[in-house]
């Protein structure tokens, strides 16, 4: 499907939705947390869109909005996809997880988790993968500090 | 080899056992922790982390030009495919127009260390399996492409040959000669790995219904590289998003349906024979013209999202830069391979054996600084 | 009376000329002992430094060449490291075990060696139960093996033990059987009448197909015996980083190293022994020089621990249940068939004899 | 039936594999792949575009091309060079000039991915082939590229 029919497809199912092609090779879709695991499992089960890879799942510190991107791709239409999700909580961001959708989003949200600091709610093992259980703050955040350890040129 | 559960009296107990971090099985830093009931595993949990070393937090401080010999660090066993991929991804938001030459001489080498990778997996995976010997003639032949890469690159292993723009100097002018004599050695030694190994009636017992790994479960985890294509999944990064001079070449990609240990083995041996047949077509009309194109000293990409994703000889890498315009990347992300592929051992290896542990570890080839980063 | 003139009574007959008989055959028993625990302690020695070497053509290598020429002290150095190497050991591991563990291992290789028929006259202890003793000497070596991983209090090495539990309790069967099957020929259990016996064709020739079988069955068990690659499940670095000897160092890992060694030479000699005809020359070339004796029998030996070793080096691990199939599903009935083949053949006097 | 057709192709597979590994046994004397590495030191040659460590070339009159431009300083991503400068004055054109005092390369920090070398307009550096780096004390590593009392050929500014 082209970017158009998606986008005409998409924003029939879900309202409120951001689309934007600018400044990427994707289609960016914005979505609010709350409408996030709706919109995936959509996205994941309807024949038409049938994104059933999730290949990149990053988190990003778009100060202030801490948000995750998700890169998606169907193996059966080859289209792809770019959804992002933004919440302005710093403190106690909370977000859905997708990994009753995608298995590969467990090991990827537990890095989010130990690098940013967002929470997913229903994660089946939501702990620190890489970093100690008591590391402190979120390393990849662009407001972390570590005087000792951090280089700044 | 199915194991019938065993109804009886006796109580047994389940134990936790901690496989690693210095374990010849894992082949470097990885810790598991195994729930053993017996011989057979319960569960598998990897923890991960202790040669991590924040690869996407340092980009964020680098130069784009810095940025390319830090995943020479990452996947070491591939990093001339790592290079090319941030360089790729730098060069599309700069919409840079890459001379022909730079674009093959660039396949080669990503085919050079996409042999040497699997070289060095072959050996290691009869290592893992119990044969030591096919270590040694793994290496034997993966030394000759780290001679070809001395001479042109400068180093055998971290590279760092690939610049935004292209590449950092012309080949040596041994390149292609030295080229042909791996291709006509290695055409003789490959068919040997056969007879040695992948026949052997103890090594397709070790693997043969071992481990499988079934098509959709292979599209959740995220599987990719050989690990996906063994399981019937095409997820040829080559063939459906083609780079450098991959749409020029023909080549097949090798699938197969089984899904386990011994399809995943058979993948890899057969990517070895495609990756010569694209050589072949390559090496001997490389174009003449620039090694590359002037690039500004100090590269501002645009603002932005960019995404490049590339096949290195463990799966699909993905590069993700988010650039405000400045000199350095916002937030760069690298989607590694061996991320996605550790994520599904869990679910392959429970239910088997120690030994079936290891055997499917050693077909998901992990390079953990590649897990790390 | 005995054909050959063992080692043990010569030394007594000339001990008995200076002392009272008592003493002398007591004197006479430890001289032997000393004398064979040297010969083998650096036997064993020289053994890890073919199969350094063999590995090393095997694998495109150049093997051990510093330490004198050739390499040919390199494991004397190795020796003499561990010895002067600290003794570690687990804290909550059971002490008494642990310590004794090797030593079980050790002597009861060593003790293998008494009864084998070197030549005619070297033979420290020419007992009329020969084979028994061998097969029952050397199922003890596993009771160290299996209190060396129990003790250690490390899982790795538990789970090794267990393991090589299963293994030799299985192998022990068809190692017992195919020899079973070639004492069905001899009639006797005795070393020396065994290689009397041969003087009409050594017994793998007397036997032919059955013999032949039965020496492949027993090759197979004898390795999966001495925990060795490709039924190495009792080590398996790959799996087990060290298996049962994992908390072991010094002096004490030494000997679990040694005994491998000495049981991979005691499953070669026996193989030797029973199927090769020991000492005896090929056609009887050297007849006339029986000391040449100890020559072929060390050829012979030497040969099967080459095949061993050949294939230690090319073949891949087995599972565990996959090696305990290879016992119940294919070896065993193979060998009980094969028994009641020899014993038609010897029955209807089918064997070959010169 | 296919139980001895099994152990027959079984059989089969594992002497094909011996006689890979038997082949090679029998050739081991000229096929060894594996270097006597501290005794082959006179003949091993690395290639000339092997990255050691980088040295700065100096000609018979003690003389180097580095103008202390610092466009390496900038490109190292590991800050493994810093140039220590200072202005004088050019004799012969009486204007005011930059030189560099101190061209400080630190090994120990290096990670040898040739952006400086690549960077340098004026082949002040270079590569060297040299492969034995390790020293028995860590400052060791910390080294002065510019020889003392070496000064700018002339005519590299320009």
């Amino acid at each position: 499907m082209t970017n158009e029919a998606l986008q005409s497809l998409i924003s029939s199912w879900i309202p409120d939705l951001e689309f934007s092609e600018e400044e990427s090779q994707f289609l960016n879709i914005t979505v609010t947390p709350e409408h996030l695991h709706q919109l995936m499992k959509d996205l994941k089960t309807n024949k038409e869109t049938s994104f059933d890879y999730l290949f990149c799942l990053s988190g990003v510190d778009w100060q202030p909005e801490l948000g995750v991107v998700y890169h998606l791709e169907s193996t059966t239409h080859r289209h792809m996809l770019v959804v992002k999700v933004k919440t302005a909580d710093r403190e106690n961001p909370t977000i859905d997880s997708v990994c009753d959708i995608w298995k590969t989003a467990e090991f990827h949200e537990r890095e989010v988790f130990d690098f940013f600091g967002i929470t997913f709610n229903n994660h089946p093992n939501l702990k620190r993968l890489f970093l100690t259980e008591e590391w402190e703050g979120f390393p990849l955040r662009k407001d972390y500090e570590d005087e000792i350890n951090m280089v700044i040129k | 080899m199915e194991t019938t559960a065993v109804k009886s009296n006796f109580k047994s107990e389940e134990y936790f056992i901690n496989m690693g971090p210095q374990h010849p099985a894992t082949h470097g830093v990885l810790r598991l922790l195994l729930t053993i009931d017996g011989e057979i595993i319960k569960k598998v949990e990897p923890d991960l982390g202790y040669i991590h070393r924040s690869i996407e937090k340092m980009c964020e401080r680098d130069s784009y030009q810095q940025i390319v010999h830090l995943t020479d660090r990452m996947d070491y066993l591939s990093s001339h495919i790592n290079n090319e991929a941030v360089c790729l991804t730098v060069e599309n938001a700069l919409q840079l127009e890459i001379p022909d030459r730079v674009q093959v001489i660039r396949t080669i080498l990503s085919e050079l260390t996409r042999i040497a990778s699997h070289c060095l997996w072959w050996g290691v995976m009869g290592m893992d399996v119990g044969a030591l010997t096919t270590y040694f003639y793994g290496f034997r032949d993966r030394e000759m492409i780290n001679d070809i890469f001395e001479e042109t690159c400068g180093a055998r292993l971290t590279m760092n040959y690939n610049i935004p723009g292209g590449l950092m100097f012309d080949i040596h002018p041994n390149f292609v000669k030295r080229t042909k004599e791996f291709i006509t050695h290695f055409k003789t030694k490959l068919p040997e790995y056969d007879t040695l190994l992948t026949g052997n009636i103890i090594f397709q017992k070790r693997t043969k219904g071992v481990g499988i790994l079934s098509k959709e479960d292979a599209i959740s985890f995220g599987a990719s590289g050989p690990v996906g294509r063994a399981s019937g999944y095409s997820c040829d990064v080559r063939k459906h998003h083609p780079y450098s001079a991959y749409d020029r070449v023909t080549f097949n990609e090798a699938l197969k349906t089984e899904g386990d240990t011994f399809a995943r083995y058979q993948v890899r041996i057969q990517e070895m024979w495609e990756s010569m047949a694209i050589i072949e077509q390559l090496i001997d009309n490389i174009p003449e013209g620039e090694h590359k194109v002037a690039t500004n000293a100090v590269i501002k990409l645009p603002k932005g999202e960019f995404y490049q994703k590339v096949e290195t000889a463990r799966g699909e890498l993905g590069v993700y830069i988010i650039s405000t315009g400045t000199k350095n990347p916002y937030r760069v992300k690298f989607r590694s391979p061996g991320f996605s592929n550790l994520s599904l051992l869990n679910h392959i290896a429970v239910g088997g054996k120690i030994g079936d542990l290891v055997a499917s570890m050693a077909t998901l080839d992990l390079v953990i600084p590649d897990i790390d980063r | 009376m005995n054909i050959s003139l063992s080692i043990t009574e010569t030394i007594q007959d000339w001990l008995i000329t200076m002392m009272p008989e008592g003493v002398a055959s007591i004197l006479a028993m430890t001289l032997v002992a000393l004398i064979y625990l040297a010969i083998f302690a650096v036997a064993g020695l020289y053994l890890v430094l073919l199969e350094r070497k063999v590995a090393a053509w095997f694998q495109l290598r150049i093997g051990p060449n510093r330490v004198g020429y050739w390499g040919l002290f390199q494991t004397m150095a190795d020796a003499l490291k561990l010895v002067s190497k600290e003794l570690t050991g687990t804290v909550k591991a059971d002490k008494f075990l642990y310590n004794l563990a090797p030593y079980f291992v050790i002597i009861s290789s060593l003790m293998a060696l008494a009864v084998f028929p070197f030549t005619q006259e070297f033979q420290a202890f020419d007992i009329n139960i020969g084979i028994f003793f061998l097969i029952a000497i050397s199922s003890i070596g596993v009771i160290g093996i299996l209190l060396g991983g129990w003790s250690s209090n490390n899982k790795f090495a538990l789970i090794g033990a267990m393991r090589s539990g299963v293994q030799t309790i299985s192998y022990e069967l068809s190692v017992g059987l195919s020899l079973l099957t070639m004492i069905v020929i001899t009639g006797t259990l005795q070393l020396s009448e065994i290689v009397e016996v041969q003087k009409h064709g050594w017994l793998i020739l007397q036997g032919h197909v059955p013999a032949i079988i039965a020496f492949m069955v027993y090759m197979i068990a004898g390795t999966a015996e001495t925990n060795r690659a490709p039924f190495d499940m009792v080590e398996a670095e790959s799996e087990l980083g060290a298996g049962f000897h994992t908390e072991y160092s010094g002096m004490k890992f030494a000997y679990f190293f040694l005994a491998e060694f000495i049981n991979m030479f005691i499953i070669a000699a026996i193989a030797t022994t029973v199927f090769f005809g020991a000492w005896l020359s090929p056609f009887g070339i050297t007849e006339s020089l029986p000391w040449l004796g100890i020559f072929w029998f060390l050829g012979k030996t030497l040969l099967l621990v080459f095949l061993m070793m050949w294939f230690r080096w090319t073949f891949p691990r087995l599972r565990v249940d996959q090696l305990l199939t290879l016992e119940w599903k294919y070896l065993l009935p193979i060998n009980l068939v094969n028994i009641v083949i020899m014993a038609i053949i010897v029955w209807l006097n089918l064997t070959i004899k010169f | 039936m296919s139980y001895f057709s099994d152990i027959y192709n079984g059989i089969k597979t594992l002497l094909t594999g011996m006689s890979v590994t038997g082949k090679y046994f029998l050739t081991s004397r000229k096929g060894a792949i594996t270097q006597q590495y501290p005794d082959n030191r006179d003949t091993l040659k690395m290639f000339e575009r092997f990255r050691g460590e980088v040295v700065m070339p100096h000609d018979e009159n003690n003389e180097h091309q580095c103008t202390g431009c610092q466009k390496c300083e900038l490109a190292c991503p590991n800050g493994s060079i810093e140039i220590i400068w200072d202005r004088g004055i050019d004799e012969a054109t009486g204007k005011k000039k930059k030189f560099i005092d101190k061209h400080v390369y630190h090994l120990g920090l290096c990670t040898m991915c040739g952006l400086c070398i690549e960077a340098c307009p004026t082949d002040a550096i270079v590569w060297a082939q040299n492969y034995e780096n390790s020293t028995y004390d860590r400052t060791q590593l910390t080294k002065v590229l510019n020889r003392p009392g070496s000064k700018v050929k002339a005519g590299v500014e320009d």
